[in-house]
């Protein structure tokens, strides 16, 4: 093995060496540089090597010949190795990428470049706290090197307000060493530690400004506007290193000098870090530019690292995953959208739209994203869960609660940013600008970041104690599709049925009832909704992935047996989803309120397992039956909160209608008839696990009752006044699920026999309007039922499929839906609730309003002038649409072909009250249904009106387009004369104040103070040095009266 | 006013923590075990009689070779802030500047005179840094102070930059050498057993440390000379 | 000895003192780059009262000699260098 | 006298601190700073005083045999030599920092460089 010290040896050897290069020898000099580097990070490669695959152990480097304490040493061990080596090899990337600013700067910049990167190492390796030190100034004297690099003249300005703040750290710094060296003896780290020098008298104070000297150095907040300056003024590969090696380079040294530390070190850490974390990204919220909003969220992520330092004890043999985890995944992201940043040219948020013009470059952003934030695969996922999980064992509840609501503000403003993205257009001025598409140099350097992002990922899926996220077998097939972006998209599309029509074939065997009816709907019905994507033209870049990932989740979720499989499903669902609905024209807002909405939820779910698993890393499902008393109705409401933010029960609702209503033709049902059953399943499992628990008395399953009625009834309200049909259609989505809350929430056999049917029924009929409604807008280019009418003769298997649907929906027989209310109406007839049962009978008759709305505006009336040369849907979008008319047909007569199934299901959990099935009749308590006498009855019914309107029509008398007559001046609003606008008025004044968006309001509000919070707090960076100065005393004079306090 | 009020009750709050350092002092009686250690082991171990020279150049020589690399580093940056050409718009400062004076004929004869002596000065206090007060760090800055000197006594005098910037890397380079031969002969990176030690209270003892010693003092001297030169000659630029 | 040591560096703290009040409050700048070179002229003085002549001259060289005249250099250089 | 020096230290560390709040001129709060580094300096070797003892050096009055009875700890004095260095490498930093500052905007006043804030 190569001595540690040749890292030290080696890049100060170079950087003295660049000094006897001629000036002109540049390109020389850039080779020394990276030769440099390159060598540097093998040593430390070399030593990670070692350590893993060799077991090497830890070693003390001595030098100078004589043994600690009396000269210094370094250590490599693990840790080391491998911050090490992102230290260098991120000093490497950042080499690459500088080439042009390097070669036009010369040697000198590389050889403070290079200094930079040793010092860094040597602030990792040292085990001296005066040594520490003296890295710490080469540091920050080589940051105020290198923030010159950049082309922004406001870079000086920058690079001098840290100068004085290093001045500062530099006094506290010292006089802490020389005060700890007079109470210890030793300037050693670990002898220190062995004296225990909060015990000396003088000891602690000492101890405490060498703490906030290197805390400061970790730009908390509110004291750390200088490095917010940097960030943004800095070239943005400076600002990856700063923000990637630096912060990394300084948290180690934090996290060994707390060895040396007493009881309330880790607090003071863990106290910083997370109103750092909490602060910064609140800041984050309300900023425009781009790398100053890395700054902060950098600046965040340390805080959250420095959190989990403080925490150490808790997390015991898990700390380093966890630590590292975070740390690791910072590192890669921040610095892969730095160097992101430098290939955009303005520095507003929205200009980052250019992105678009290379895919590579939205798939590396997303894939930082995803790692910052922690979403699976990426490590910090399994540490989050792993944090989590030791937190909430140990009762730091309200820690919990404070990450978990600022990684919620990050992910706010890194998905806003996405939605940015993919939606805004690029201004005219960086379009002209050099194209994103070419600059090879730096791509390959983004390429790196990427590949270590999924690295990482798999590495910390390998070291867990759970199954590795990216060895699952519909991952794997959902990412593989990033692989074939290049394939046409009928091709992709017919492997993608293939799989999923596969994937079911061969688990189909290992499922459950309940299992199968949901496998079936989304694997099967994934499929033929998938038969509508044939329509689509080109590569559809992105579509596949997002789609296939979000099946990958939903698969995963079905056959999740314990908490963490379930946990992962459900983000990896979630995401694809978001990656889905971003795609609609305007959806771009909507995804976003849906990611927020979807997150929080899901931390809403991982804090209830973790509360319900009490200290172990994971549990079975089954086990959350055995939460003890005291903490079942927490878990409870934890994971019913989360599942509902899935299934918008109401308050929770606010993204559906636009998510859904703006998604694609295609994706719309795959998110409305699929999707939202991902929640259903997650209620099923919750209450079939935890079914009666009561909160202060109140039984919780009663609570869900109501939602699920209010649910039903104001979504159906909200529905009736849309005049947007696929808008109409989500709507009612919250209603039905109301529905199936409802009779989930029943506990009893009938009402999840209906819940089941629900889940069935709203599959087909709400995939079969959704793709019928789309046919018709692309038709006709609008949304807005009343700028149709007539269109039935023009489309009329649209129109088929139209009305199957709306009578499959509004419950009438003789079709499926009216099985469903049968079951429903006998399973009420079972409860004893009758308030919230009141509601639910009257949303029945509300639901008949708007489904009529979608025939009679629609295609009924007059032709508008401009359809009358319409045709048809498209093919591929009519053929899903007739598979589920004949679905439909023949679920009504034969329901028992999965009722039965079911209903056998639910036998072991709900013994009492089910049904019997006797050939095709099927009776309950209450009276008896007959599918096929009821198709019969109302088949007759329906031929002989039919019959009888033929006959009528006989005399109706046939209306001219033009026999309108207007007054003689036009309307401001055209559309407020057509009889078919706010077509339901009278009802609005009568029914208006309860689907008064009082919900929007109250999120509206919540984010509006949060956004105002920020605006008014980073009025606090005036910009001025001197003034940052000062946070900075304040910061530590405010921590010390605390500690005084002994409010710690 | 307020800024002076809050700056003042800001320091009144670190006041009491130098304090409660003050209180919580009581100056030693004895040594330390670092400090006895150095006082009972330093002679045997490095040879050097100035034990603070052992302390820095062998004991902490990893300290001592960070140090010189800040100012490298530094000498470094102000060259390349210096030689940066202005942003373009930035208005030439230093054009109503005087010429500056052309020092009398008394003070350049003086110089003259003078920089050989202090140049021999400043070697004498590195290459006997192992033995009296003083080393590579004053020495180096007596030499610079030669070359101040020659600066002051005629301001347009121009200076041989590669030069300086020669003398700076070999030194340097041989320092980190150095550092590795004592990693490679003996006990550890920086060690001075690498040559004998020599009788003690000599010239020639305390193995590597006078040559080190010597390296740093050429180094230092060369990169304040740097800096100083840069700045100096800044304003033609 | 001890009596006359204790005397010496009582004086040396207070001139230290006043000069650097003359460098924080006087009125031109080259003055208060004079004063800051005085405290650290004195400081070195202190140095030698405290057994560090090493220190002392470190010092005396760098803290009281270069650093002025690195003060100098730039303050030649810029026209604001009074208060403004 | 240990305390004499320790206070005059800690005092200067002070002044020099309010001195770096309150101007707004660059170099005098460089100025500024070098002073609170001096009283650094003048702190940490304070610390490593003993009374009544000579300096680390050995010669014909100390000889190594009873060098531990009769000097004083020779560790903060390397520390400070270190932090002397360093200390001017920083100043000569902030003054050259001042220096282009003043070229971009031909003022020394720091409140007039907050282009970058919030």
């Amino acid at each position: 093995m190569v001595s540690t010290l040749f890292i030290i040896a080696g890049g100060l050897g170079a950087a003295f060496l660049l000094g006897l290069l001629r000036e002109e020898w540049r390109g020389f000099a850039y080779g020394v540089t990276l030769a440099a580097l390159a060598f540097m990070s093998w040593v430390a490669g070399s030593w990670l090597w070692a350590f893993v695959f060799d077991g090497a152990v830890g070693v003390d480097v001595f030098t100078a010949g004589h043994n600690p304490p009396f000269a210094i040493n370094l250590r490599m061990g693990l840790p080391e190795a491998v911050l090490v080596l992102l230290v260098n090899a991120m000093g490497l990337m950042v080499g690459v990428y500088l080439k042009g600013t390097l070669m036009r700067l010369g040697r000198r910049a590389m050889a403070v470049l290079l200094v930079a990167v040793l010092a860094l190492c040597g602030i990792i390796l040292t085990r001296d706290i005066f040594n520490l030190f003296v890295f710490i100034e080469l540091t920050a004297i080589s940051t105020a090197g290198l923030v010159l690099l950049s082309a922004d003249a406001r870079a000086l300005g920058a690079g001098f307000k840290y100068l004085v703040i290093s001045q500062i750290i530099s006094i506290l710094l010292l006089v802490g060493i020389i005060f700890a060296y007079h109470a210890t003896g030793t300037l050693n780290i670990d002898g220190m530690a062995e004296a225990s020098v909060a015990l000396m008298k003088g000891g602690t104070l000492a101890f405490f400004l060498i703490l906030m000297a290197l805390i400061v150095e970790l730009k908390p907040f509110p004291a750390n506007g200088w490095a917010l300056d940097i960030y943004e003024s800095a070239h943005p590969a400076f600002s990856a290193l700063f923000s990637a090696a630096f912060s990394a380079a300084m948290l180690f040294a934090v996290d060994k000098v707390l060895l040396i530390g007493g009881e309330p070190w880790p607090k003071i850490a863990t106290g910083v870090g997370i109103v750092t974390f909490v602060g910064s990204n609140l800041l984050a919220l309300s900023q425009t530019n781009d790398r100053r909003l890395l700054g902060y969220s950098s600046v965040a992520q340390v805080g959250l690292v420095l959190t989990v330092i403080g925490q150490r004890a808790v997390l015991g043999e898990h700390y380093l995953f966890v630590v590292g985890g975070i740390l690791l995944a910072h590192s890669v992201a921040k610095a892969g959208l730095f160097w992101v940043s430098g290939l955009v040219v303005e520095r507003q948020l929205s200009a980052w739209a250019v992105l678009r013009q290379n895919p590579f470059l939205v798939f590396a952003f997303a894939t930082f994203m995803a790692l910052l934030i922690g979403l699976p695969p990426f490590p910090g996922f399994y540490a989050k869960w792993e944090l989590v999980h030791a937190l909430v064992s140990e009762g730091r509840l309200a820690l919990v609660v404070f990450i978990l609501f600022g990684a919620l503000l990050e992910v706010g403003y890194l998905f806003r940013w996405f939605g940015y993205i993919i939606k805004r257009e690029a201004s005219v001025e960086s379009a002209m600008s050099k194209p994103v598409a070419f600059l090879p140099r730096k791509l390959v350097v983004i390429g790196v970041g990427v590949v270590s992002a999924w690295g990482l990922g798999y590495i910390w899926g390998a070291l867990s104690d759970f199954a590795n996220v990216l060895q699952a077998l519909p991952v794997l097939f959902a990412l593989s599709f990033l692989a074939l972006e290049g394939l046409p998209a009928k091709l992709k599309n017919t492997l993608a049925i293939v799989g999923l029509v596969a994937f079911f074939a061969i688990s189909y065997e290992n499922y459950n009832q309940l299992q199968l009816i949901f496998g079936a709907i989304i694997l099967i019905g994934g499929a033929v909704i998938l038969l509508a994507s044939y329509e689509t033209h080109g590569k559809r870049i992105g579509f596949y992935p997002s789609a296939m990932l979000m099946y990958a989740g939903l698969a995963m979720l079905i056959v999740a047996e314990d908490s963490f499989s379930f946990f992962v499903a459900w983000e990896i669902l979630t995401v694809g989803s978001y990656f889905l609905i971003l795609r609609g024209k305007f959806s771009e807002p909507h995804a976003l309120s849906y990611i927020i909405f979807s997150l929080g939820g899901a931390f809403a779910i991982l804090a209830g397992f973790a509360l319900a698993a009490g200290g172990a890393p994971r549990i079975p499902l089954e086990a959350l039956a055995q939460v003890p008393a005291t903490l079942a109705p927490w878990v409870f409401i934890l994971l019913a909160i989360g599942f509902m933010t899935k299934t918008a029960a109401i308050g929770l609702h606010i993204w559906l209608p636009g998510a859904h209503a703006e998604a694609e033709t295609d994706v719309s049902p795959m998110v409305s008839g699929i999707l939202l059953k991902a929640g259903l399943f997650g209620l099923m499992v919750l209450l079939l696990n935890m079914g009666k628990t009561q909160f202060y008395g109140v039984e919780l399953t009663y609570v869900l009752l109501w939602i699920g009625a209010l649910s039903a009834l104001l979504g159906n309200l909200m529905a009736i006044f849309q005049e947007d049909a696929k808008r109409l259609l989500a709507y009612s989505s919250i209603g039905q699920m109301g529905y199936a809350v409802f009779g989930l929430a029943m506990m009893n056999h009938l009402g999840w026999l209906m819940a089941l049917m629900f889940v069935i029924n709203h599959y087909v009929y709400k995939s079969m309007l959704f793709l019928s409604v789309g046919g018709i807008a692309k038709r006709t280019g609008t949304r807005d039922m009343y700028r149709m009418g007539g269109l039935i003769a023009l489309m009329p298997l649209s129109f088929i499929a139209v009305l199957i649907g709306i009578i499959a929906v509004s419950g009438v027989p003789p079709l499926s839906g009216f099985g469903g209310r049968w079951i429903f109406y006998n399973a009420i007839m079972t409860a004893d609730a009758r308030l919230p049962m009141i509601l639910i009978f009257l949303s029945g008759p509300v639901a008949f309003l708007y489904l009529f709305r979608l025939i009679h505006t629609i295609f009924l009336g007059q032709l508008k002038d401009e359809h009358r040369r319409l045709k048809e849907a498209p093919f591929w979008i009519v053929v899903p649409q007739m598979i589920y008319v004949v679905f439909l047909l023949g679920f009504a007569v034969f329901p028992g072909l999965a009722l039965r199934r079911v209903d056998a299901f639910l036998n072991p959990y709900f013994p009492n009250g089910g049904l019997n099935w006797e050939g095709l009749t099927i009776s309950s308590d209450f009276g008896y249904w007959s599918p096929v006498s009821i198709m019969i009855t109302i088949g007759v019914i329906f031929a002989t009106l039919l019959a009888w309107l033929v006959y009528l029509n006989h005399n109706a008398q046939k209306v001219k387009q033009f026999n309108i007559v207007f007054a003689a001046e036009r309307p401001y609003r055209p559309e407020t004369t057509h009889f078919a606008w706010n077509f339901f008025a009278p009802y609005r004044k009568a029914l208006g104040f309860m689907v008064q968006p009082f919900v929007t309001q109250f999120w509206d509000g919540l984010t509006g103070s949060l956004h105002h919070t920020a605006q008014f707090t980073r009025k606090l960076y005036t910009g001025n040095g001197q003034t940052y100065a000062f946070h900075l005393l304040a910061f530590v004079v405010v921590v010390y009266l605390i500690l005084v306090g002994g409010l710690v | 006013m307020i800024k002076k009020f809050v700056a003042l009750l800001l320091l009144a709050g670190l006041g009491l923590m130098f304090v409660g350092l003050l209180l919580g002092f009581t100056p030693d009686q004895v040594l330390n075990t670092t400090a006895s250690y150095y006082a009972d082991h330093s002679v045997e171990d490095t040879g050097a009689a100035n034990i603070v020279t052992a302390v820095i150049v062998t004991y902490r020589g990893l300290d001592t070779l960070g140090e010189v690399t800040v100012l490298f580093l530094t000498a470094t940056i102000v060259s390349l802030i210096l030689t940066q050409p202005r942003p373009s718009g930035t208005p030439i400062i230093g054009v109503a500047e005087k010429k500056a004076l052309s020092s009398g004929e008394l003070l350049q004869t003086g110089t003259r005179l003078l920089v050989p002596l202090v140049l021999l000065f400043g070697v004498y206090v590195f290459v006997n840094g192992h033995l009296t007060p003083g080393g590579g760090f004053q020495g180096g800055a007596i030499l610079a102070s030669a070359l101040l000197l020659l600066l002051l006594s005629d301001p347009t005098k121009r200076f041989n930059h590669r030069l300086i910037s020669r003398v700076e890397s070999i030194s340097g380079i041989l320092y980190v050498v150095i550092g590795v031969l004592g990693l490679v002969l003996a006990g550890g990176f920086l060690d001075n057993r690498i040559l004998p030690l020599g009788a003690f209270g000599t010239l020639f003892s305390a193995g590597a440390i006078p040559v080190i010693y010597t390296l740093i003092g050429l180094k230092v001297g060369a990169e304040f000379s740097s800096m100083m030169v840069t700045l100096s000659e800044s304003r033609d630029r | 000895m001890s009596t006359v040591m204790f005397v010496m560096s009582l004086l040396l703290a207070c001139a230290m003192i006043a000069s650097a009040y003359v460098a924080l409050r006087g009125q031109s700048l080259s003055m208060a780059v004079l004063a800051a070179g005085a405290v650290s002229l004195f400081a070195s003085v202190m140095f030698v009262l405290l057994a560090a002549p090493d220190v002392a001259m470190t010092e005396a060289a760098i803290g009281s000699g270069l650093t002025t005249f690195l003060f100098f250099f730039v303050m030649g250089r810029v026209k604001g260098g009074k208060d403004d | 006298m240990v305390y004499v020096a320790l206070i005059t230290g800690f005092l200067l560390i002070l002044m020099g601190l309010y001195g770096a709040l309150t101007n707004r001129n660059i170099l005098r709060m460089t100025v500024a700073f070098s002073i609170a580094s001096t009283g650094t300096h003048l702190v940490l070797v304070a610390v490593g005083y003993i009374p009544g003892r000579t300096a680390p050096i050995l010669d014909g009055a100390v000889t190594a045999a009873d060098a531990s009875l009769r000097i004083i700890d020779p560790v903060p004095q390397a520390l400070v030599l270190t932090a002397i260095v360093i200390g001017l490498g920083v100043t000569a930093l902030m003054l050259t920092y001042a220096y282009k500052l003043y070229e971009t905007k031909r003022t020394l006043d720091i409140s007039k460089y907050t282009d970058l804030k919030w």
